[in-house]
């Protein structure tokens, strides 16, 4: 036993399946790893649906006023002969963003892999309360079929952004909108008691289910990330699902928290949804870091440079997001001197953000980097997420904002931040926890050409935007050349458009590729990239209840590389008298 | 393409194009230390047979150093802004004697209520014309935004004023304009939909013009009162 | 580090972390964001009545205090009846662990239904939830709470149903524990509306 | 080149996004709801049929004129070559009162009335409507057309039925819509351009019509008997006449607006009774019709 062996040792033993029945085994399942799998094919549906209504109303930004194809499919309400209107525009808007925030990146981050990684990543079982997963994932389902059902009932979907700023949210009088504006915060009150569920399930399971030797500075980063963010969600999330009730009751029993008439403020709603929304921007970004943290330090078979101010900075960010909402509103008449205070957390703020991506080019510094997929979307990510974070200075600084709030250049740095971050973080996560999933692999080339477009067709679409915002153009308006400081941009919308098309298209391309390769990838191996963390340590897919015997840890979770050691990886539960053990 | 600013007709301008530009370069030096420095490594330290990546946890003066620099970046960047915020929107900085306009949103339109000929709003010879803003250049003007029905946002590009119309509350803000001529306000708070729409002209004129057509105006109002 | 991991026992009960058990850690987790979720609400109420402190009648104006300083005060008791149940079941006394669950089960409801007739003689008066932001704040705050405190019965009569089944005894009774730190905790709730809505 | 392909992308996209999108929305529009049915026409005998007629007269002096500044809408501005365009509230031509909005108020008993099948139409032109006032019958379609080339919006603010606010950015559009229930009157308004507004009486019979620029009026085809006849104006509030008439009979009458009337209350959004079939107006208080 004294020379080094490749052999995983406590490692589960398959275990004897008991019969469940099918419904039991694969609707309503308690399994986490099964939750997590519906959790994924109803997010990347929401995704397409996302994607789409943005291909929409790109359509009419970069050709205004003209017939979309196939436009004179939808109803007369929304685009008659093809022509998309101004209020289904607007709706098009608010529902995008609602799709993309709620029902698209945020599952995919948290309800697909804080479910599917945590109980895998500590080493235990399942979930602390398995069946509450199971009811998390349903009142998401449901609270999804909600939202899509807006768009079917009179008077169409929401039209008040996804911010749903009163009192235009409250007034339908204003907006044109009663059923569906009702149906987004009944929508989004099921979503924040499906994602408490959620956060109370991944909260408990980090703290008290750890496998033996799992101690907090041996977590990997990915469910060091997810528990961070579960414990935002926990304490956000409840904020918004009041104040969505609250601005429920201002439409139907006839409250006024909202509405001025009677000395209710609509800078309240504002208040509440950012000390929500900013938190929320955190639960959007912590899971992407955590994962990227991961599969760069895979891909560099290097240990993660500086772990422990990793995990810090995880912390002070999410402990900071609580304190920044206010530079949402730095134009919204909030007291200057309040402005003021939020402007300094928020370039704190900036700081630990910084950290993380000098540490993660620390990582690959002297590395010996690989150019799977997963890695690519992995570096894609830090150098999109690095953009994102750059542009966000711009609005930290109170008197810049005053020009570019409410312009494109806020709607380029957040897609820098949420699809360049948060969404190529959450392709990585697909590519490189793909095998374990689902026992089969993913074309490498494939996935290299579906990063190659993505990577291109994003920076086309949104790297222009930061120029139409600094020309002035406006968020969420349907025409720019109606005013005389836009009327030379309409070669960049149409730039931006065409791109955007391609975008999609290049996702259109990804979901071939996940359904061919589901069924007809190659059979994957237990540990296909050579990792180090305990969910490589199963078979692939894992069998139900993980592990027959519950594994032993002994090392950090990034001992890549070691220089005793012939193989470049040493798993987490390796046994010290095996190998030598890390210095960590 | 035409990837800039609009044109600058405002004082407030002058320090906020400063600002942004000051940004950009920081920003310009970190994006090249980023993208350039990843980029290299992913050509430099790409996977080549025989070679086994460095095995280290991290460097702790490293660390100290980037966590240094960007700190001192954001606090000088802090103290910057938050002067220049003081001077933009402080409470204090508010001109005593500016004319006061006040304009009040609704959906889909802009009304400017001018004070009158004894230029104090309220005396009851106050007179509004709707989606139509002159002041005159060279001036500090004082406008007290309002709004009807739901959130606006009052938004001049030439002049980088923007600010939130809220229902409910009245908001003072102030600029002052370098330059005579034409623009727009445009509203950039989504307020339903023909939010893309709700434009209203604005006319800076020097003084003389002004006062011509200020005299105008106002003399037309007495006129009906009486 | 490794060399306690390394001491350690291979599959071992899974049950370490911080020593509370992980039924009793969810409720507090979940308490944790009801905190956040009532902060939410009384902190609207705070900045609203602020805002517009004329909207808001003198107390005992319109509520009546009297009946609800009563009401208050048989919420505490089921408390205490509550903190009862858990002792008995401490003790392994499954037959007041009953007697004490039934009761605060009671308790708790006569609570709700009293709140009930306080809402239909208001609204009799014709104080609604329309009536400005002083209804507004008044029916969502109380209402709220009673939609924790209905839940919280349902819970515990659930959580009877057991007992009255044998499903606790003296070495496993969580259950009983954890509907406790619920029920104290929407106790401890009403303490704070109560003073805010009704006594400020 | 790069055009050629792209633009085959879009198409694609674009043909998805609706296999989608229609699928979803399918259910909103259609303008109908196929069933508004065809209530059996009440035998009016038309060899019986009787006439109303008369005039709408003004006294005193209407309030002047006011311009319209559309400097910033060149689109309408330049459709007024004879000078700009006004804001007529009143208008009064040699005496007599137009639009205003004449209709039997009571006395058609429980008498029930389909609908027509063709459109009542309300234009936008020059930033104004056409017609300013109008009448509609409750389940009749009113076409609302743009014929400027900017965006016009069609907020209606009714009380009774459910109102609708929709746009047409484009020259030509047109939108189709009901109210299901009796109402007069509904305003309308542009919040595009805040001088448009206009009047929609909505009634569940035939007999209601509008002053002409000489003030004349008839409605037409009555079944013989007594009816209370009422004439709302917009800013002079609203008269009532009784009448009978007679089999073939055509019975004249006057109303008489008066200077000292303007700021009276004018009611907006009545709904009214005639008749008993109030199982539709209980049903459906508020629905305009699925559109």
């Amino acid at each position: 036993m004294a020379t080094i062996t490749a052999e995983p040792t406590g490692v589960a033993v398959v275990e004897e399946e008991h019969p469940l029945p099918f419904i039991r085994k694969y609707i309503f399942s308690t399994d986490h790893k099964t939750i997590a799998i519906q959790f994924l094919f109803t997010c990347l549906f929401f995704l397409l649906v996302g994607g789409l209504l943005a291909v929409m109303l790109r359509y009419q930004l970069g050709y205004p006023g003209k017939p979309m194809p196939g436009g004179d499919l939808l109803p007369e309400t929304m685009a008659p002969g093809g022509i998309i209107l101004p209020e289904f525009y607007i709706s098009l808007v608010t529902m995008h963003g609602t799709f993309m925030v709620f029902f698209a990146i945020m599952p995919l981050l948290v309800g697909v892999y804080a479910n599917y990684l945590i109980p895998l990543q500590i080493g235990t079982h399942d979930m602390a309360f398995p069946r509450l997963n199971m009811w998390s994932y349903w009142l998401f389902f449901v609270s999804g079929l909600v939202m899509l059902s807006s768009f079917a009932v009179e008077g169409g979907a929401s039209v008040a952004g996804w911010t749903q700023y009163a009192p235009l949210s409250a007034m339908p009088e204003a907006s044109g909108v009663y059923a569906g504006q009702q149906l987004w915060m009944i929508s989004i009150a099921i979503f924040g008691f499906s994602s408490l569920l959620g956060s109370i399930n991944y909260v408990t399971t980090v703290i008290n289910l750890r496998a033996p030797g799992m101690t907090w500075f041996r977590l990997p980063l990915a469910t060091w990330s997810l528990f961070i963010t579960a414990i935002l969600g926990l304490l956000a999330i409840p904020v918004l699902t009041a104040a969505v009730i609250m601005l429920l009751f201002d439409q139907t029993i006839g409250t006024t928290f909202f509405l001025p008439e009677t000395g209710g403020q609509p800078l309240l709603w504002q208040h509440l949804f950012w000390f929500f929304g900013h938190p929320e921007v955190y639960i959007l970004i912590l899971p992407a870091m955590g994962f990227v943290s991961d599969i760069i330090a895979n891909g560099s078979r290097k240990p993660i440079f500086g772990y422990h101010s990793m995990v810090f900075a995880l912390i002070s960010i999410a402990f900071l997001g609580f304190i920044v909402w206010g530079h949402h509103m730095f134009q919204s008449g909030m007291n200057p001197a309040l402005a003021m205070s939020f402007m300094i957390s928020t370039l704190v703020i900036a700081v630990p953000s910084a950290i993380k991506v000098f540490n993660w080019m620390g990582t690959m510094w002297r590395g010996s980097i690989q150019f799977t997929p997963h890695m690519l979307f992995a570096v894609g990510f830090v150098m999109l997420f690095a953009i994102g974070g750059l542009s966000g200075i711009f609005m930290a600084s109170t008197p810049v904002d005053i020009y570019i709030h409410d312009t494109y250049f806020i709607v380029a740095h957040l897609h820098y931040v949420l699809f360049g971050g948060s969404l190529f973080a959450i392709f990585a996560a697909i590519y490189y926890w793909f095998p374990k999933m689902f026992g089969r692999m993913i074309n490498d080339t494939m996935g290299r050409i579906h990063f190659a477009l993505t990577f291109i067709f994003f920076n086309l679409v949104f790297f222009p935007m930061h120029g139409l915002g600094m020309g002035g153009m406006m968020r969420r308006i349907y025409d720019p050349s109606q005013y005389e400081h836009l009327a030379g941009m309409q070669d960049t919308n149409t730039l931006v458009s065409l791109s955007a098309f391609a975008l999609y298209a290049s996702g259109l391309l990804f979901f071939v590729m996940f359904f061919w390769s589901l069924f007809r990838g190659k059979k994957a191996p237990v540990n296909p990239w050579n990792a180090t963390t305990l969910e490589w340590q199963v078979p692939s897919p894992p069998l139900h209840g993980n592990w027959t015997e519950i594994p032993v840890v002994y090392h950090g979770p990034y001992e890549y590389s070691h220089p005793d050691m012939d193989k470049d990886w040493l798993s987490q539960n390796e046994r010290p008298d095996v190998v030598s053990p890390a210095r960590h | 393409m035409d990837w800039s600013f609009p044109i600058n007709a405002s004082t407030q301008g002058i320090v906020i194009d400063n600002l942004f530009w000051i940004i950009f370069w920081m920003t310009a030096v970190a994006f090249v230390i980023v993208e350039g420095g990843v980029i290299w490594f992913m050509w430099r330290y790409r996977s080549r047979e025989g070679h086994k990546a460095t095995y280290t946890h991290g460097n702790t003066t490293a660390e100290i150093i980037w966590t240094a620099i960007p700190a001192l970046a954001m606090i000088f960047l802090g103290i910057y802004s938050g002067a220049a915020w003081a001077d933009i929107r402080g409470l204090d900085s508010f001109p005593d004697d500016a004319l006061t306009i006040s304009v009040v949103a609704k959906q889909f339109e802009w009304n400017i209520t001018y004070p009158g000929a004894d230029l104090v709003l309220g005396n009851g010879d106050d007179f509004t014309i709707r989606n139509r803003f002159e002041f005159p250049m060279g001036e500090p003007v004082i406008v007290r935004l309002e709004s009807e029905d739901v959130i606006h946002s009052f938004f001049i590009p030439e002049l980088r004023v923007k600010q939130d119309a809220v229902p409910g509350m009245t908001i003072p803000i102030w600029f002052e304009a370098t330059q005579a001529g034409e623009f727009q306000i445009a509203c950039a708070e989504l307020c339903g939909l023909g939010h893309y729409r709700m434009r209203a002209r604005v006319v800076v004129h020097d003084r003389a013009s002004f006062d011509s057509w200020y005299r105008d105006r106002s003399g037309a109002v007495q006129t009906a009162a009486n | 580090m490794t060399s306690h991991a390394a001491t350690m026992e291979r599959g071992r009960s899974p049950e370490r972390g911080l020593g509370v058990p992980t039924n009793k850690l969810g409720m507090w987790i979940f308490l944790t964001s009801e905190v956040m979720f009532f902060t939410g609400i009384i902190g609207s109420y705070i900045i609203l009545r602020f805002g517009a402190s004329d909207s808001w009648a003198a107390p005992g104006e319109v509520l009546n205090v009297t009946v609800t300083a009563v009401n208050t005060f048989i919420l505490i008791c089921s408390s205490v009846t509550m903190v009862k149940a858990f002792a008995a079941i401490e003790n392994g006394d499954e037959k007041m662990l009953r007697i004490w669950l039934l009761a605060t089960a009671i308790i708790g409801a006569s609570f709700v239904g009293i709140q009930l007739f306080e809402y239909s003689e208001l609204i009799h008066h014709g104080f609604l939830p329309s009536s400005g932001l002083y209804g507004s704040t008044f029916y969502s705050m109380t209402g709220f709470h009673g939609f924790h405190v209905t839940v919280g019965v349902l819970c515990i009569l659930w959580v009877t149903l057991k007992a009255f089944r044998g499903g606790y005894t003296q070495e496993n009774h969580q259950g009983v524990e954890v509907i406790g730190l619920y029920w104290h905790f929407v106790d401890l709730v009403w303490i704070i509306l109560f003073t805010i809505v009704y006594l400020i | 080149m790069l055009r050629h392909t792209t633009q085959g992308w879009v198409a694609l996209v674009a043909a998805m996004a609706m296999g989608c999108g229609g699928g979803d929305g399918g259910d909103a529009a259609n303008g109908d709801d196929g069933g508004q049915a065809e209530v059996a026409t009440p035998a009016v005998d038309p060899a019986i049929a009787a006439t109303i007629l008369g005039t709408v007269s003004f006294e005193g002096t209407p309030p002047a004129p006011s311009a319209i500044d559309m400097s910033e809408e060149p689109v309408c501005a330049d459709k007024y070559t004879a000078g700009p365009p006004m804001i007529q509230q009143v208008s009064v031509t040699d005496g007599k009162l137009a639009h205003v909005f004449v209709y039997v108020k009571e006395g058609l008993g429980d008498l029930q009335f389909s609908a027509p099948a063709a459109p009542v139409f309300l234009d936008q032109n020059g930033c104004r409507y056409h017609p300013h006032v109008l009448g509609v019958q409750a389940g009749q379609d009113l076409t609302i057309q743009n014929s400027d080339a900017l965006l016009h919006n069609i907020n209606t603010q009714p009380s009774v039925n459910r109102g609708f606010n929709v746009s047409q950015p484009q020259a030509g559009m047109e939108s189709t819509r009901r109210f299901r229930s009796a109402e007069v009157m509904i305003p309308v308004k542009c919040d595009v351009h805040g001088w448009m507004n206009a009047y929609i009486g909505v009634l569940d019979h035939p007999y209601f019509s509008v002053s002409a620029a000489d003030g004349t009026f008839s409605l037409d085809g009555l079944p013989p008997g007594d009816y209370v006849i009422e004439a709302w104006h917009e800013l002079y509030g609203t008269l009532t006449q009784s009448v009978t008439v007679g089999e073939k009979e055509s019975a004249g009458i006057t109303f008489l607006f008066t200077e000292s009337m303007a700021g009276s209350d004018v009611p907006l959004g009545q709904p009214l009774v005639l008749g008993v079939h109030d199982a539709e107006a209980d049903g459906h208080v508020g629905g305009t019709d699925r559109s």
